[in-house]
């Protein structure tokens, strides 16, 4: 007897346990690593998802936005639940479920009718479209479609439905996010630039981060200089919402006036080179006034960058209260440094995030050992690379670009680290490794309020010292032998 | 059928009213569309009030997914010991990827596959198609996992757009690899949700997998396969060991914690016994029709419905097994009364929304009312109308029914039914608690579980306790 | 042969494995706990230090001010070396080194002597001046021997010396904290009420609280409100002091001038009813103003409590920033609670803070199951088992008053619970009972930065969410069967 | 000897003005009093330099602890096997709890009692006098902590105070429970530091511990004990393990991981070797003087010294022993050598301030100078003048010496002699750190650690390299 496929029928005889310690073994040595970095069309857990996800965290950074994927509803039910478990909050977000017959006629009667719908049951102020794999790949002509839905009285005039392509197969959630802002920004503020007028304020871009506790110390330290600001696409309040009995549908978000007149602001400054490249490209051909890049502020140096940065840009002094927090912040870096210094770490995640992981892991003299970006780029590799090389403890560092945690776990059990930092889904490896890991990225679906936990600025230094040297700490606790067991660390 | 239940200010007017409140808010189109999928429940009829299976209406923020979510989710990916590709770009496996709670043995990555393996496609597969890469990535996957029994190809949109031929590939290289490559057209753009990503790998199991493997050891007359259980939380080890203890072999689960081996021998057991029955009704009839294998629908949620089913069971073998039953249940009853005492005072008369898949909108009813509760609104994901059927029996008369609810109208029932639990997904979990409103999510048992057998229900009613009741709500309300 | 003891001679023979385990096994039983309970006359490892420390704690509080320990040298040491370990900060202080002839002639030359010295050296605002044993036995008149520095001119006209008698045989450095703020605000305070004038201000009175984010936490709250306000002993800048490159002897305190005026402030709030209790006592027969006592904000409810009394006392709504973090705070909570409910813990530590985490595992649906205090008193007894009562999930929770945490031993390996909250010396306790210690308390010598993270507040409902949940997360995922180990929790 | 070590730019006179600088802040009295114990060394001359072991200044910010922190965290807190009674008030027995890092093996509470015993004496017992308490507890200890091979009994400052005859409750209980009950007078008061808890400590082992048990095992040529040293982060068992390594038997430890049998069983051994001097050198004495047990006093920090002392060593034994500590020494050497190779480049030329006790401020020398760095300074809290003769011929010719510093003294020479690594205790680490100055605690190696040995060497040198060279000094200096 034979099936489909032209296989014999075979008894069943499952996997036997000599077998599974066999392998077992085998796929922790060398051996299978070379085997395993020797792959070439098969990707094994990736540390990225796809662009709409980001296109969709974007849309809810703004005041009153509706994210709307124009494709198969799977598609929004995978991002929204997503964002759901990573920020335990609620992602409200719709899509036109578009199905095998708009593979046919295209997908413009799905998003006409979902506007339609959505509009009325969501009263949005603006619906930010976007799109996942189908209406890339059959060719919809989004601006023609809206301009079409405009036409037929769906979408009221002064509703603003900026829109961005963002297909799947193409750059991850960190490129959709860019696609995204870039949209809004350029639906936002057309027409709005007036020469001469400043509004004297600040725009800071913050790319592709689902930490809202950045977002918060971001406008403090703004706020702790007096420098009025437009935080583009601010999240903080969307996925940090109170609950004091009342589901509130949009609260919170950058309001569209000021993205709107954001393009007549006195500076911009993005703090997410790598996630937000197009967006500033666009913006120094577009907006007024100084346009600066800087890494996101994680560690001491890059937060004095920012800092002096904003200083430079508005002629203020950096005010008392942030460089007492300076001080407090090295206080705990010196304090704590015996604790991490020849720490050996395994990294991976966004580009952004994985400088600002390597930098202050240098500061406090560990070493980040294998830094690994599933979906980066030579300027990233080289960037990362000149980092360690700066330092004298990242001479054994070695950047990993476009490798999966497929290919980190290898990495772990041959060559093995301290411990790892990046999202939940590290997890498996860590733990084949019998390292903690430190989830600081995104998505963490397996612990609480680690969104809340600011990484940036000097709050964010005293942060990741803190989460670090107490997990060491705890660690030399739990497995010293009980003659080692002692009252002081 | 057991007595009409009536829930105290609800009538088939009050809740027709409520419905039509609701739908107020609908462009006419919208409307139109969305009424026939909300009404009363008429349980002396014990049919579908409903219309299901339809499209979603576009824009009404639905919590539905797609086909590939039904195969990979569902169906293909529990399967332990496979490699299950998601073949097309990175995030649609990214996102099912350890998000269903669906629980295997084994080790991660040597004797279970729970990873995720992808084809990552690049604008350049679309545009030359993936058809070669797919081929490459199979030996690479047979080379780097030697003890998986078999690949499952699940195609993603793209796939099935640009007109690749996974069905040309799986064949060519089940044959290189001599390991069974199962291709599973399951585009999400197919159909209207999960439901067809089911029926298709229903499908693809009945021409490539069953009949494929005979179990070594002799038939036995106690042998049988669960059907439609996917461990979430460790269901099926609790509902496992159950049959066992009741006399009977369960010779495969389908799928949670499954062996792609023991699945295509299934052919060779004596029934199958089925819980989630939209998952997986088409095999059991496929078995039925060819195999001549009868199928029992059973409930293993709350003791009064384990209990039926147990007997209901037992009556389909000889008196050995009938014994064995009684014995079990004689056994549990007690510590089930133990559970009921300490958590019905808490829960009594506490009333509870639910919108879920599969079996869960009817199968968790009797669970509740174990515990003293009332369910006062039920619906579907991606039910079609034998699961409407089977409802209406379950639930109380004049309840709300929804098919394919919006997450406007389920806000607009709650504020007017007052549950004091809504019973979901993920996507309403924060919207109900932001509301100050207890919360369960249906799915994923909120990380807990398992919740089938009677060993889940010591679970399910310390959950169903711990959030009706915890203290936090009291914090809701400010004083300021 | 016999020895001084009269005791026979006898081989060498060591502890046998044999009788090891024996002894290990019987620690664990019922029987010794009996045993262990009924101990009248010994104390194994008490959870509270003596008098001095807290009088130590309190004087560096103040702006200016050199704590001067009237007594051994030795005993400054440990007081000093308690706080360095706790904070990782200094903590300058200095003693007069009474030896042996001080007991036989008094203290008074060595108080005179290290006055001298001490203001030359450190140039204090302020000499807070505590007491060891050692004077306190011999009765040295501490009011008599600053008059005669004065009168020598040891000690300038306008330099504040408080003293406070501080007796180590008597209550434990909460009381000794309460003594030292009592003579400080009495001496700073004397001749400055003045009828009808009000500072318009709130004294804030935080009580023994060795958790410098707690201080700067209050702090930001008053600020948020816009209520002038004099928090008194002030330590967060003393001890959570910049590293800048530059040490500062006094880098911190509550202003001298401010506390002076505390006596005609608008109100006067204790948050540490028992670490303040004589304090509060004295000002609410001197103080102008309203008097309130309220349990230290920890948990949401009794954060409601203090900001209504500030919004009562003030005659000022609560901010809407305020309101949001409650918001965000009970979000935090709701989220979480599945996580912490029904889980048991063993908590102890000083009364004001035994009150917050109790009411805080109340809130939380955790049971409070073993309360201990190793220096307590009826009320504080009552008082905590109205807080038990108060909640079905209190109802399992039993009260230890005056029990040390040799007991605590006892109770966790007989009775046991699913973790610890308490300070650093439990962990002797909690590693035998093989359950993670929450170390919240004072001090904690084996961990860094938790003096840093506030637990009271919105936010410190938020942090102690955190740092329980997470840890619980942790402990699943690292004991967990493989089969259980998961991406979700 | 040998020669004299100079340091570029320290001169007597330069040492000597930046002496008087510092003492310019004092009052007339106080300047007086300190002076004679600051001065240059005289390196040539090898004895000490500056008076020592006088009473404090008052008020001038010593780091100076009292004779009952002699006696409980240096001699009797370590030996593991006893239950040691900090009688009088709760605090002393507190703050010296778990905090001197004197590691243990045992059992917590079961064999080893690392734990805080104390009367917590309460008003009534300043008023009606502590004894009778204090022979509650004791027979409540013996009943707990069965074996326990004797209890300490630690007298604080109010027992002295009060006239309570704890010698007298120590005899009538050690009959009545048949343990050795130790009363040690070591009220914090007494004398002018720690070191006369030491002396008081050794004299009760003099008179209550020593020859009371005998080693059941024959003696041996090769049975020695290492005396003066605490286990602080494991010294003891690198350095036991060092001794044994060359044939020795090292049939006693004084006391770190002390056992009080062993101990009692000393005066059998045929040498004792010493570390700290300081702490333990009296029983050394008592044991030559007594017994006729010759005792020699060696240093076992850094490769330099270690060589030397285990050379010194083998001269008291026979061929068997030199030829056993030459292999040691040649197995040793290129792992040392390694570690120099290492660390040495990122360390040379580094100059280092020392303030510690004991015996550290001039047997770490070697250390640091094996690592190319140079110590620029040193002192000690309680040491005497013996302890400065020793001293004198380690450092460089007129670096400074100071006795019983002050924090303000220190602050200053620090300020002058801008050193690259203070080395001192908990008290100055964090004045240091805020100076953006590298910094180790030397008295608890900063709860890293061991140290001694050749072990130890690896340890001390790569924590002396992470704290001079850690990166986060170079934040200090903010930009703005």
């Amino acid at each position: 007897m034979s099936n489909e496929l032209g296989l014999t029928v075979k008894p069943v005889c499952g996997i036997s346990p000599e077998d599974e310690a066999r392998v077992a073994a085998w796929i922790d040595t060398e051996e299978y690593r070379q085997k395993n970095f020797a792959r070439q069309a098969l990707t094994i857990n990736p540390a990225h998802a796809c662009q709409p996800l980001g296109a969709e965290l974007a849309a809810h950074g703004f005041e009153g936005t509706l994210p709307f994927v124009h494709g198969s509803q799977g598609c929004a039910s995978y991002y929204r639940s997503t964002l759901n478990r990573h920020f335990r909050e609620p992602a409200p977000a719709v899509s036109d479920s578009m199905t095998e017959d708009g593979a046919v006629f295209g997908g413009q009667n799905n998003l006409h009718e979902g506007l339609e719908n959505a509009l009325a049951l969501y009263k949005p102020k603006m619906v930010a479209v976007f799109t996942s794999c189908m209406p890339e790949i059959i060719g919809d002509d989004l601006t023609a479609f809206i301009k079409n839905a405009r036409a037929k009285g769906i979408v009221p005039k002064d509703l603003p439905v900026p829109f961005a392509n963002t297909p799947s197969f193409n750059g991850s959630h960190v490129q959709g996010y860019d696609a995204m802002v870039l949209a809004i920004l350029q639906t936002l503020t057309a027409g709005r630039k007036v020469e001469g007028r400043c509004t004297g304020r600040l725009n800071l871009l913050p790319g592709f981060d689902a930490n809202t506790g950045n977002y918060r110390e971001y406008k403090r330290i703004l706020e702790a200089f007096g420098i009025p600001y437009t935080l583009v696409a601010d999240i903080s309040d969307t996925f940090d919402s109170p609950n004091d009995g009342t589901y509130r549908l949009y609260p919170g978000g950058t309001k569209l006036e000021d993205a709107a007149d954001s393009v007549n602001g006195k500076a911009t400054l993005t703090l997410g080179a790598y996630a937000t490249a197009k967006t500033f490209a666009w913006i120094k051909e577009e907006y007024s006034g100084v346009h600066a890049s800087l890494p996101m502020p994680i560690g001491v140096a890059k937060t004095d960058a920012f800092l002096l940065k904003l200083s430079q840009l508005f002629g203020k002094p950096v005010p008392e209260s942030l460089k007492a927090e300076r001080g407090r912040a090295v206080d705990a870096m010196t304090d704590a440094q015996q604790y991490l210094h020849g720490k050996k770490f395994a990294v991976y995640g966004d580009a952004d995030l994985l400088l600002g992981y390597v930098s202050f892991l240098l500061e406090m003299g560990a070493t980040p050992y294998h830094v690994l970006c599933s979906k980066g780029s030579k300027k990233l590799e080289k960037e990362l690379q000149a980092l360690l090389d700066a330092s004298p403890y990242g001479k054994a560092g070695k950047v990993y670009m476009n490798r999966d945690l497929w290919h980190l776990r290898s990495l772990l059990v041959t060559d093995p680290v301290d411990a790892v930092i990046g999202d939940t889904h590290g997890k498996f490896a860590a733990r084949d490794a019998k390292v903690p890991l430190f989830r600081l990225g995104f998505p963490i679906f397996d612990r609480v309020n680690k969104h809340r936990v600011p990484l940036v600025g000097y709050q964010g230094a005293i942060n990741l010292v803190t989460e670090l040297v107490n997990k060491f700490l705890d660690l030399k606790d739990e497995t010293c032998e009980e003659r080692f067991f002692e009252m002081m660390r | 059928m057991s007595q009409v239940k009536k829930v105290e200010g609800i009538t088939r007017e009050s809740t027709q009213s409520m419905i039509d409140r609701a739908l107020e808010a609908y462009p006419e189109k919208g409307k139109k569309k969305r009424a026939p999928h909300l009404a009363p429940n008429d349980q002396a009829l014990g049919k579908a009030c409903v219309k299901s299976n339809r499209k979603t209406v576009p824009g009404v923020m639905s919590a539905r997914g797609c086909a590939y979510a039904g195969a990979k989710g569902v169906v293909w990916g529990p399967i332990r010991d496979m490699v299950h590709v998601s073949h097309g770009p990175v995030g649609c496996g990214w996102y099912s990827w350890g998000t269903r709670r669906n629980l295997v043995s084994g080790r991660n990555g040597v004797s279970n596959f729970s990873m995720q393996f992808t084809s990552d496609f690049q604008e350049k597969d679309i545009v030359y198609g993936g058809d070669k890469k797919l081929a490459q990535l199979l030996t690479e996957a047979k080379e780097l996992f030697p003890l998986a029994k078999g690949i499952s190809v699940l195609s993603e949109c793209p796939v099935g757009l640009i007109g690749d031929d996974i069905n040309a590939v799986a064949k060519k290289m089940s044959k290189e690899l001599d390991l069974p490559v199962v291709p599973c057209n399951c585009e999400g753009f197919r159909g209207v949700s999960q439901s067809l990503g089911h029926h298709i790998s229903n499908d693809t199991i009945r021409d490539y997998i069953i009949e494929t493997r005979e179990f070594a050891e002799p038939a036995g007359p106690y042998d049988i396969a669960l059907i439609g259980d996917y461990n979430i939380g460790g269901d099926v080890w609790s509902v496992k060991s159950l049959l066992e203890s009741c006399g009977l072999n369960v010779k495969a689960t389908w799928t949670g914690d499954g062996e792609m081996e023991r699945i295509a021998a299934t052919h060779q057991v004596k029934l199958n016994v089925i819980h989630c029955y939209r998952s997986m009704n088409y095999m059991c009839k496929v078995m039925e029709e060819k195999h001549g294998i009868p199928w029992i629908e059973l409930n293993f949620f709350g003791p009064t419905k384990i209990k039926q089913s147990l007997r209901a069971l037992a009556e389909r073998f000889d008196d050995e097994i009938k014994e064995r039953v009684e014995a079990v249940i004689a056994e549990w009853e007690p510590k089930m009364k133990a559970i009921v005492d300490e958590y019905r005072p808490r829960l009594e008369g506490k009333k509870v929304m639910l919108y879920v898949g599969g079996l869960r909108p009817r199968h968790t009813v009797g669970a509740y009312e174990d515990l003293g509760m009332t369910v006062v609104g039920s619906g579907y994901e991606f039910a079609h109308s034998d699961d409407y059927d089977r409802t209406s029996p379950e639930m109380p008369d004049a309840t709300v029914i929804y098919d394919d609810a919006s997450e406007y109208e389920l806000e607009q029932f709650v504020h007017e039914l007052k549950p004091d639990l809504v019973a979901s997904g993920i996507k309403e979990k924060y919207v109900f608690q932001k509301m100050g409103l207890p919360f369960r999510q249906m799915h994923s048992w909120d990380y807990s579980g398992p919740y089938h057998g009677y060993e889940g229900f010591s679970v399910f009613a310390r959950d169903i306790d711990l959030a009706v009741n915890s203290p936090t709500w009291k914090l809701v309300k400010s004083p300021f």
